[in-house]
């Protein structure tokens, strides 16, 4: 017992009848931002999707190439030929060039898709969960047979009806896109809507629009984030699927699935036509594929 | 004097989170003798699961076993032997130990069952594993056994059923069922019986009562609630902030309790017996354990605080051979405190009826 | 990916190892086995040397009698009596008679059947085929007859001196009535249902498989010439595969892609073919603006078709000035080459001609933009029109080209309803003779997708018909072809490539640029 | 006497399940709250507890009953003012403190939103300051206005959701287990609580619970339920000295208490029932407010 | 049980007539027609539409073809494979679909799982990082492009697998494609073999499963996968459709004539019959799996079964 000192047998009285909150808060984004930034390759995922995105908008800037004039007496030059960091295509216009434009094409179509989806998947999937009873019945009814119906059928049929393009890819995407987000929401609604803290709003006499989006949909943010980001490489795939088809955007716009489709029969010749565009669809969708990761585990908390 | 079957020393877990260091189990230090019960209570969040799953070699990915001893004795056909769980193979954890010599009852009877197996197949899983030689018939004897001994009465029936088909207090009792499986020699029950209803509580008790009598079985048994304690302790420790503030009897808790937090823990359990306006409560919360704690953990929320509880981590003081206490009050330079009286009055009123 | 490394200057393995089995690689599937609906060129391969008709093609391009053991012409040149060999034999033992021919060319003429060839015996001559065709005369008065069993006689309209060429075509191939009879709906469905009359069979095959197994006939006629006992068409639409193939030595002949040609140059098995396609764009001239033939010649004017072969295409196709193909057909009288003869100079690269055009067009037009359609048939379309829009807007300042990609059916779709602007299209000839590329531009003619119109033009084209004298038949139709080009209607670009590796030690399997491509019969392995 | 604040007569709850059944989860209860009184509701888990203060609160429809409170029926079709009052007046403290409160929201936005509901001509900074004098109500302090419910402890969740009911001053509140979830000296704070803010705002309480020593200490009537049916109702001394009904005696029993010497040697009752032998019973009156159901299975 | 069976069937009966609906009609207002042929004149194109009754008005078309739909015939093809039963057809190009379907199924999912089981055990290791990192790539990488990588590799370079599907050597040459088509549902399996794996591991009744001391690998064989596999089957599900009902871009890449590859060229030749008897035939076979997988679903998990029972 090295320094007592004399009152330490003294009553400290030290009677407290309130709580007081110390220690540092974080608001809900932040904890996630948090969490986010502690996952390597998530972040190192986001830097590589910014390279890629910032490539797509400033190549044109860059290069003294157009991505759709042709230079045929160019064509088909090998990887730093010229100038062409990748090279050129067979009508001598310029890979890079033409990859970031692709790029931009890809990202769009699937920004775009995904963003209507978003709107329309989570405000189905809302209204169906929260009013529940027969309206819930009825649309569960549409999408049970909308999903019946082989995506690929109704893309393909509706590629083909309408002339192929951004905006019948878009439409595609959107029919049955959403489909997926509504089941998500509705499923988290059900759960949420019979939580205690909704049924608490509802005692006191909050109204339903309100309950939904001040109660509800924060809560369900989460999961309607990380479905987003997952379907986002999705749709990019789909695009690239239907230009592997053929039914891709017309030309002379190249997307990173129609410029795989006109490399994919040249790969033994120049297969830098295909691996670039190839390098940048994997990194897009494995980019987004472990942000999508990242973002779940820091939202769902580790 | 009895054996020991358990003797845990200076028990230190702490648990790796975003926040820095859990320390959930700052340094314990108990022993449990064959045929004892010895309880664990404290708020939640005190490290009482802490401290027991260690014994059972469960290892969560971010657990830090500090420091510490297990010593668990169990009979071998070469006569006792005593090793130290903390220290031997998961091979031989999981098969010498688990099951055979150590089995647990966990908390939620709702979720421990597996949804997709019948109950018998559960059952005879733990039989099997401890009782390799058994037979299919035997095995099935002593399942319908075991189902009988845990009170169930349509045991032929039961067995056949899905856990979701039986009741919370059914399922307990299987859960209690398959722990009697392997004949261990300690049961370790982590609040079997916080998420039930008080009438199943006390049939609960009663069942690991009778049956830790029948079988001289040592038994470790976690709570929050000192009314359950009384029912079925041997020994009590009382548990706060990763440390046992105070250790005794069963009598000596109840009837001669010396730390404040075990009074404020007494005080809290309502006696339909009287009429009070207020309840004695505990104020405050427990302290956040990822913070450096200086002196006595207990001292903000303890009404007779000393100066030196800010300070100094009080040390056990010896009531006598089997009842010690870890408050500052109990310095002989320390002001007299009494029991508070309403307390006081009903151990009184206790003692005089019993 | 990485794995993928460039300019792999492996010689592919030089001859077959097998001395009696080859594998053919197409690109196209089978869609039908029945001589009058077998439409694709793999299809028409497989009849061709399974059903044998009155002639084969040999290995120099020239029709060879092959059931008829010999044919007679009477009246003028418009009877013909052909004699079917005595020992011409389907492949389950029965005769092949002349009724076999007269029941083919019946289905083949049938409006209801309505078989896309049905055109052909018309072209051919045969008397009242193109009424029967029309719906206005019944079948039964088709101007074939088998007077014995083994006597055929044709009755023609007219003469048509590239008839024995025609004549060798798939759909004229004799069908054995009691087995078509009795096999019903499932005739020619699979191997089972199929007798032969040609130097091979088919071997286990179902109408969708992708690989035909052709077998040596033992009942043909001539099977001791037959050298190749097994021959087996694999489809493989895509190139690059068709390639690996060869190089792993499962293909012996197969079409390459402009691309593959620069890797496969210097290939000893490499030959360079040209093909029987012409590639040209057409224009809608019911389209206003597009029915200015300045507006046509400016466009025309500033596409260097030259650039377009050499550095895009790169198949050995080459730039194209006419209508009717090179190799096709030959002066009568000189032995010149029709594509040659046939001369303008609407199709050279000229900048300062398409502006001269381009300036005389804006004056009398305020067209501005048009739409450029193709389709998806073949990846090289799409580099072609991206080419011809670049070039376009560059010569023609002001001008907007919209490029619209859609698929075959749908082209051939807006342009048969003339809902289009201008389109990529080609065509290749059914038969080895001028009329038939110019036939479809006559004004009546269904094909006659841009509706030009000349009356000239359609004087020219019904008096070649008319005319025997081959020399002033020749004549006439260069005269014809001068006029369709000289109106840039339908400017033509390039006559496409057959670049095509095929084993050094096959001998004699030309790929015929009309009609049938390929005879097995005449090919060997040295 | 005083007035009833809340009247229940014979309210039955039944919910359809799959295959056409129902569940009767609750049947045939009757029972009066006067004003300013706490009526404490007993009985094991699934007995219709939470259903009843559902049913009363309109988060259910109720099959059948009527529910008259503050002299008004209820039960039925509300017109928009009905609504209103019942939303204001009548407030629910739920059970469990993890799930109550909204994870997104900010403990004072938790508080305030009573406020922002019924009191939508007060000004931010009005609204503000009654958050932060409620919160002190309930022993926190200001600091908590920005927090998120998952920093806080149990206690102070449900005292947050203590606050956030209170804040309105409603005529009745409908307490459901709300403190089963809190350990045992967490629960005293609770009870202390609801008890001082039922002093000084006199509004009156139905206390649900399954343990009896707390609704002792807390209620002055109690009704106890079992498998939807109230077995026994009357004024707290009643039910604790003289219980006839053997449900209620085998509930007593099970109470813990921290005498070792008497847990020891506790005889627990074997009483066990069916549905069928509560159906269409009547309560049979045992003087001074005091009914238990007349089912045979005790003898005056 | 059979009410709710009864009711997916009235569900599926409709939805399947809704869907042949609007295909025929989507199918009557796509351009073109399936004889359209730059050679072909009108005559011929009316002869032939005469011919196969596409003539008259379509509601009765319709009516027609619903008639003969009922009585098992689908009609012929038109120009893919001409006068073909499309039933004919469809069984023929399954075939092939189904045999590389069915492998790559059980493939991926053989992988998956045990790549997932792998993971889940060993998890935070470098094992664990290995089969995420593994089941990321193969999320990420589209089957064309793994198509194209596998072919170079072992068909170009090395010469050990034909590049394309020969009927001749049907095992052989669907050794590619099969490795192709795998790689998604393996990479989707291990993820959802892992996660769920990691859940039950965390679960209570794992945690008392444990405590019974029974062996590591029978704990985690009844308790862990038993489960898993329970929930798996949800996944593998709409997986397998998608594989076995014929991968247009694996077809296509491999020169298959499978069942996609006949969808593609259907549509692109307006194949009317063809196409409208291979949308109805997919409707058929995923309505089919999932309500088969419900049953199953049913029949394996007892919570979900004994419910429906009661
Ligand atoms: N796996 C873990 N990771 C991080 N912290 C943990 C973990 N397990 C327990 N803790 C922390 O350790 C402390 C003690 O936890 P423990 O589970 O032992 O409490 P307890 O006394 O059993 O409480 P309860 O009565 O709620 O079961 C708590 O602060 C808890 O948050
Ligand atoms: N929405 C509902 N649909 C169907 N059954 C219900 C519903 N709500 C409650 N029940 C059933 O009604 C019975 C009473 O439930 P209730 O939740 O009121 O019990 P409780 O007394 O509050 O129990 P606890 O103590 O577990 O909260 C139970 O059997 C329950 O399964
Ligand atoms: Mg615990
Ligand atoms: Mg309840």
């Amino acid at each position: 017992m090295t320094n007592i000192e004399n009152n330490d047998f003294e009553f400290a009285h030290k009677s407290e009848t309130v709580d007081h909150y110390s220690g540092k808060s974080y608001s809900y984004g932040q904890l996630v931002w948090h969490r986010f930034l502690r996952n390597k390759g998530a972040v190192i995922s986001a830097v590589v999707l910014i390279i890629i995105a910032l490539i797509a908008i400033l190549a044109p800037y860059l290069s003294q190439y157009s991505p759709t004039t042709p230079y045929p007496n160019q064509s088909n030059l090998a990887p730093g030929v010229n100038g062409h960091w990748f090279g050129t295509d067979n009508l001598g216009r310029d890979i890079f060039v033409r990859v970031a434009a692709g790029t931009s094409v890809s990202l769009r179509v699937a920004l775009v898709a995904m963003a209507i989806d978003l709107v329309i998947g989570t405000s189905y999937g809302l209204i169906s969960g929260y009013f529940g009873g027969k309206i819930d019945l009825f649309m569960q009814r549409i999408t049970e047979i909308l999903s019946t119906i082989p995506m690929i059928i109704i893309v393909t049929l509706l590629v083909l009806v309408m002339k192929p393009g951004l905006v019948s890819i878009i439409t595609a995407m959107m029919i049955v896109g959403w489909i997926n987000m509504s089941r998500i929401v509705r499923a988290q609604v059900l759960e949420l809507k019979t939580s205690e803290y909704v049924l608490s709003a509802k005692t006191m006499g909050e109204s339903d629009i309100k309950i939904i989006f001040s109660q509800i949909l924060p809560n369900t943010l989460g999961q309607i984030i990380t479905t987003f980001m997952l379907s986002i490489p999705n749709a990019i795939f789909l695009e690239a699927f239907l230009a592997f088809i053929g039914l891709g955007v017309p030309a002379p716009l190249a997307s990173l699935g129609t410029m795989i489709n006109d490399g994919y029969t040249q790969a033994i010749v120049y297969p830098y036509m295909v691996i670039f565009p190839v390098l940048f669809l994997a990194l897009i969708m494995l980019s987004f594929n472990i942000i999508a990761d990242g973002l779940r585990d820091a939202i769902e908390g580790s | 004097m009895t054996e020991t079957v358990l003797e845990i020393k200076n028990l230190q877990v702490a648990y790796h989170t975003d926040h820095g260091q859990v320390q959930a189990v700052r340094g314990i230090s108990y022993q449990v003798k064959k045929g004892e019960t010895v309880a664990l209570v404290g708020e939640s969040g005190c490290g009482k699961s802490a401290s027991v799953k260690p014994i059972m070699g469960e290892k969560e990915a971010n657990q830090i076993i500090k420091s510490g001893e297990i010593n668990f004795t169990y009979q071998t056909e070469n006569g006792p032997q005593t090793v130290n769980l903390l220290k031997i193979s998961p091979k031989i954890m999981q098969n010498r130990i688990k099951g055979k010599e150590i089995a647990m009852v966990f908390q939620d009877p709702m979720t421990s069952l597996d949804p997709t197996m019948k109950i018998n197949k559960q059952i005879a899983e733990a039989v099997k594993a401890s009782h390799p030689e058994m037979n299919k018939d035997q095995i099935n004897e002593r399942v319908l056994n075991l189902i009988e001994t845990v009170g169930i009465q349509n045991m032929k029936v039961v067995q056949n059923q899905y856990p979701h088909q039986l009741s919370g207090g059914m399922r307990q009792r299987i859960v209690i069922a398959i722990a009697l499986a392997g004949n261990p020699s300690l049961l370790i029950c982590d609040e079997p019986t916080t998420g039930l209803d008080v009438t199943i509580q006390a049939k609960i008790l009663n069942l690991i009562k009778d049956i830790q009598k029948s079988r001289k079985l040592s038994v470790i048994f976690i709570t929050h609630n000192l009314g359950v304690v009384a029912n079925i302790a041997t020994y009590v420790n009382v548990m706060y902030a990763g440390k046992i503030v105070e250790t005794g009897t069963s009598q000596d808790i109840f009837f001669e309790p010396r730390h404040p937090y075990t009074w404020g823990l007494l005080e809290s359990v309502p006696d339909i017996n009287e009429k009070v306006d207020e309840l004695p409560t505990i104020a405050g919360t427990i302290p956040d354990l990822t913070q450096p704690i200086v002196g006595d953990a207990f001292a903000p929320r303890n009404k007779y605080a000393l100066n030196i509880d800010f300070k100094k981590q009080p040390p056990m003081f010896k009531i006598n051979d089997h009842h010690y206490a870890a408050t500052w009050l109990l310095d002989k330079r320390a002001p007299k405190v009494p029991i508070p009286a309403v307390l006081q009055k009903r151990i009184l009123k206790m003692k005089g009826a019993s | 990916v990485g794995l993928l490394i460039t300019g792999c200057q492996k010689n592919s393995s030089s001859g077959t190892k097998n001395q009696d089995k080859i594998t053919v690689v197409q690109n196209a599937t089978v869609d039908s086995l029945d001589p009058i609906l077998a439409y694709q060129n793999t299809s028409s391969t497989v009849v061709a040397n399974t059903a044998e008709g009155l002639y084969t093609i040999d290995a120099h391009d020239k029709p060879q009698l092959a059931l008829a053991s010999k044919v007679e012409t009477s009246n003028h040149g418009l009877t013909k009596t052909f004699t079917i060999r005595e020992n011409a034999k389907w492949s389950n033992g029965d005769p092949v008679t002349a009724n076999d021919f007269v029941f083919a060319w019946r289905r083949l003429s049938d409006p209801k059947i309505a078989s896309a060839f049905n055109f052909q015996p018309g072209a051919a001559g045969i008397k009242n085929a193109n009424d029967i065709v029309a719906g206005k005369k019944p079948v039964k008065s088709l101007g074939v007859k088998a007077t014995g069993p083994k006597t055929l006689v044709v009755q023609l309209d007219h003469v048509v001196p590239y008839m024995n060429k025609l004549l060798a075509f798939s759909d004229f191939a004799p069908v054995n009535q009691k087995y078509f009879e009795k096999a019903g709906k499932k005739f020619a469905q699979d191997s089972s249902h199929l007798i032969y009359s040609g130097p091979y069979q088919i071997k286990d095959w179902k109408l969708g498989d992708n690989t035909i197994q052709l077998v040596k006939n033992p009942k043909y006629w001539d099977a001791k010439n037959v050298k190749i006992k097994n021959v087996k068409l694999d489809i493989i639409t895509d190139p690059e595969k068709a390639a690996i193939a060869f190089e792993n030595g499962s293909a012996d002949y197969v079409h390459l892609s402009g691309q593959l040609v620069s890797k496969y140059r210097k290939d000893k098995n490499f030959v360079n073919d040209v093909g029987n396609f012409t590639q040209y764009i057409m224009f809608n001239l019911k389209k206003p603006g597009l029915d200015n033939a300045d507006l046509r010649k400016a466009i025309s004017c500033s596409i260097n078709r030259k650039e377009i072969t050499t550095h895009i295409l790169k198949d050995g196709s080459i730039p194209s000035h006419s209508m009717v193909m090179k190799d096709l057909v030959k002066n009568p009288t000189t032995g010149k080459d029709f594509a040659d003869e046939s001369t303008t100079n609407l199709y050279e690269y000229s900048p300062a001609q398409a502006k001269k055009y381009w300036n005389k067009a804006k004056k009398a037009t305020n067209l501005r933009s048009f739409t450029l359609l193709y389709d998806d048939s073949d990846p090289s379309y799409a580099n072609v029109a991206a080419y011809i829009k670049a070039q376009v807007e560059k010569h023609l300042p002001g001008m907007k080209v919209t490029l619209q990609q859609v698929a075959k059916k749908t082209r051939t779709d807006k342009m048969s309803k003339a809902t289009y602007d201008a389109t990529l299209t080609r065509w290749g000839p059914d038969y080895a003779d001028p009329t038939a590329i110019l036939s479809m531009y006559q004004s009546k003619n269904d094909s006659n997708y841009g509706r030009w119109a000349n009356s000239e033009f359609d004087k020219l084209m019904a008096q070649s018909d008319q005319t025997t004298d081959q020399a002033k038949r020749y004549k006439l139709l260069l005269k014809a072809n001068n006029i369709l080009i000289d109106s840039a209607s339908c400017p033509p670009l390039y006559q496409i490539g057959a670049p095509v590796l095929e084993r050094s030690n096959i001998k004699d399997l030309p790929m015929h640029i009309a009609g049938v491509p390929f005879f097995f019969k005449y090919a060997s392995i040295k | 006497m005083t007035k009833n604040i809340l009247e229940v007569h014979h309210l039955k709850q039944y919910f359809p399940v799959a295959n056409k059944k129902i569940v009767k989860a609750v049947d045939d209860v009757s029972f009066n709250i006067t004003n300013g009184e706490t009526f404490g509701l007993v009985g094991e888990s699934g007995s219709g507890k939470t259903t009843i203060g559902r049913s009363i609160i309109r988060l259910y429809w109720p099959t059948a009953g009527e529910v008259i409170f503050e002299g008004e029926q209820i039960a039925g079709q509300l017109s928009k003012k009905q609504t209103a009052k019942l939303r204001k007046d009548m407030q629910m403290i739920f059970q469990d403190p993890m799930s109550s409160l909204n994870p997104r929201k900010k403990v004072g936005d938790i508080v305030k939103l009573g406020l922002d509901i019924h009191y939508p001509k007060l000004t931010k900074d009005e609204k503000l300051q009654k958050v932060i004098e409620m919160l002190k109500i309930v022993g926190l302090d200001s600091s908590f206005v920005n927090r998120y419910p998952q920093e806080l402890s149990g206690g102070q969740r449900q005292r947050v959701g203590i606050a956030r009911v209170v804040i309105m001053h409603p005529r009745l509140i409908i307490a459901d287990e709300a403190i089963s979830a809190l350990d045992v000296s967490v629960q005293a704070q609770v009870v202390n609580l609801l008890q001082r803010i039922q002093r000084e705002s006199g509004s009156a309480m139905l206390f649900i619970a399954h343990d009896l020593a707390m609704v002792k200490h807390i209620s002055s009537h109690i009704g106890v339920i079992h498998l939807g049916h109230i077995v026994e109702i009357g004024p707290t001394e009643a039910i604790f000295d003289d219980p006839v009904h053997p449900y209620t005696k085998s509930l007593l029993t099970a109470i813990p208490t921290t005498n070792p010497i008497a847990e020891q040697n506790k005889k627990l009752s074997n009483y066990h029932a069916f549905r069928q032998q509560y159906e269409n019973k009547e309560m049979a009156d045992l003087g001074n407010g005091h009914y238990a159901i007349d089912d045979g299975s005790w003898t005056k | 049980m059979k009410k709710y069976v009864l009711k997916r069937i009235l569900i599926a009966v409709i939805t399947l007539f809704l869907i042949t609906l609007i295909l025929f009609i989507m199918e009557k207002a796509m351009p073109g027609s399936p004889f359209n042929d730059e050679k072909m004149s009108h005559a011929q194109i009316a002869a032939l539409y005469h011919k196969y009754g596409l003539d008259g008005p379509v509601p009765l078309q319709f009516l027609n073809y619903l008639k003969n739909m009922l009585s098992g015939d689908f009609g012929v093809s038109y120009t893919v494979q001409v006068n073909t039963p499309v039933t004919t057809m469809i069984l023929q190009h399954f075939t092939i679909s189904l045999q590389i379907g069915l492998q790559a199924t059980v493939l991926g999912s053989v992988l998956g799982f045990l790549m997932g089981i792998l993971a889940a055990i060993k998890k935070g290791t470098i094992w664990d990082n290995l089969m995420t990192g593994i089941s990321v790539l193969g999320i990420s990488l589209p089957n064309f492009v793994v198509a194209l990588i596998v072919s170079i590799i072992f068909s170009y370079k090395l010469m050990v697998f034909p590049g394309t599907y020969q009927p001749t050597q049907p095992f052989v040459s669907s050794i590619l494609p099969t490795i192709a088509l795998s790689t998604f549902t393996m990479a989707s399996i291990e993820r959802y073999v892992r996660n769920d794996m990691i859940d039950i591991m965390n679960s209570d009744y794992y945690r008392l499963a444990d405590s019974k001391g029974i062996k590591k690998f029978q704990l985690i064989g009844h308790h862990v996968i038993r489960n898993t596999l329970i929930s798996v089957i949800t996944v593998l599900a709409p997986l397998m459709i998608d594989l076995i009902a014929g991968s247009m871009v694996i077809e296509k890449a491999f020169a298959i004539p499978g069942l996609g590859t006949l969808y593609i060229s259907a549509i692109q030749a307006n194949d009317y019959n063809v196409v409208l008897g291979i949308t109805f035939f997919y409707a058929v076979l995923f309505i089919g799996i999932m309500l088969i997988v419900d049953i199953l679903y049913g029949l394996i998990d007892p919570r979900i079964r004994l419910d429906e029972g009661k």
